[in-house]
């Protein structure tokens, strides 16, 4: 099917399975969906070296420059593999554990181009889209940036 | 005037969101942020980070990038969303 | 959180939205959730050279081994990577153009493990697990077997 | 006896979806295929392709295995799942 890509920055919530819906809908072309979502977790990663509990996750971006930024990672893996439609959605405000943050959809006639298109937009969209993660412990209203990690910008290197 | 922005860590550190810069004398990125850097120590402290990112019209950008009168320019730290 | 592996091979067919709040319900350590999903195509491979329109598909499977043989791989990709949930649905029995065939969801802490796990299983789901598909053409009573690909054989060699 | 099984276009071929095979003289599972292959024709014809696939007590399985009274063994043509 003709190469179809929307993007969503957006403040409410989303459902994952609308989305496959949304992939799928009078698609008989493309028998592969893969499909990737981040979700906030309940504690900081490990790397930090402590277990904190995150009541809240604010998430601050560039309006404007994140819709054009996830477009772009978006047809560039349109130009690296045969994909139908690209789905991204990305949320952004204040979040809760367990809270979905992005949706990243891809279908193909190959399975293997929908999975890695996922993984690339994923990679890019971590290390490129100006999206900032701020964590607050329960019961605090400090709240603590999260660090950027080399070893998202280390996966990159792999495209 | 050159329309510039501030995001995350970088925007609650220097207190600003943005503000509209006197285009005159700057050519490039490098230079508009040398002048913001001149606006006192806690600006200096903020923009001197080498981790420090850049877009220009909003698409990354590199320091050397050329800027003119009417561009955009947001600096913020690493981004860490999704 | 400790593994948790779901296999189901039946007739009916199950929907991708409910299998994602599955995997994600209770589940507040793992950030990542990847997923695959298989969907009848409308036409036959663009390998066999003709545009063959294909109304109905069916399944024929080997009953108890299919879903061992899915428990296995999914062990298997366990044990490569950190993985919480594991779910794989596969059906069976005649299936319509756009009917979901094959459901693949991992959760993990990491976003690459959960996208390589999907990738991995259905690697070997398609070269493992006993189960055979017959393409009937609009109006044919007769049926084609399809043929197994080289390329999915082959697809088995990076892991 | 053995439990034999076929599925697919090899069960569609032998117009036989089982049957169950004397093990006395059966030490492997080639030597069953051959036992088998020796009903008719239209059996050699079939259990001869080098596809040929086999599973012995449902797990995926080579033709040199052993195989002894009480056993399944099905064989099928490379799978076509997903």
């Amino acid at each position: 099917m003709p190469l179809e890509i929307s993007i969503s920055v957006q403040a409410e919530g989303f459902d994952p399975g609308a989305e496959y819906n949304l992939l799928r809908s009078e698609n008989y072309v493309d028998g592969a969906t893969a499909m990737f979502v981040g979700n906030v977790r309940d504690f900081s990663p490990a790397e930090s070296g402590e277990q904190q509990s995150v009541a809240v996750l604010e998430l601050e971006h560039y309006p404007g420059m994140a819709e054009s930024a996830l477009t772009d990672i978006a047809r560039q893996a349109a130009q690296r593999w045969p994909l139908g439609r690209v789905r991204i959605v990305h949320r952004y405000g204040p979040l809760a554990a367990g809270d979905e943050i992005v949706f990243v959809g891809a279908t193909s006639a190959h399975r293997q181009a929908a999975l890695d298109a996922c993984a690339f937009i994923m990679d890019f969209l971590k290390s490129r889209a100006p999206f900032w993660k701020k964590e607050f412990a329960k019961g605090s209203e400090e709240g603590d940036w999260v660090q950027a990690r080399n070893s998202d910008e280390e996966a990159l290197k792999k495209w | 005037m050159i329309n510039v922005l501030f995001f995350a860590s970088l925007r609650e550190q220097l207190g600003c969101e943005g503000l509209r810069a006197e285009a005159t004398g700057i050519t490039d990125i490098a230079g508009l942020r040398t002048s913001l850097a001149a606006k006192g120590s806690k600006w200096q402290a903020a923009l001197a980070s080498d981790q420090l990112q850049v877009a220009l019209n909003q698409k990354l950008s590199s320091m050397d990038a050329a800027v003119k009168d009417g561009d955009e320019v947001a600096f913020f730290p690493p981004v860490t969303g999704g």
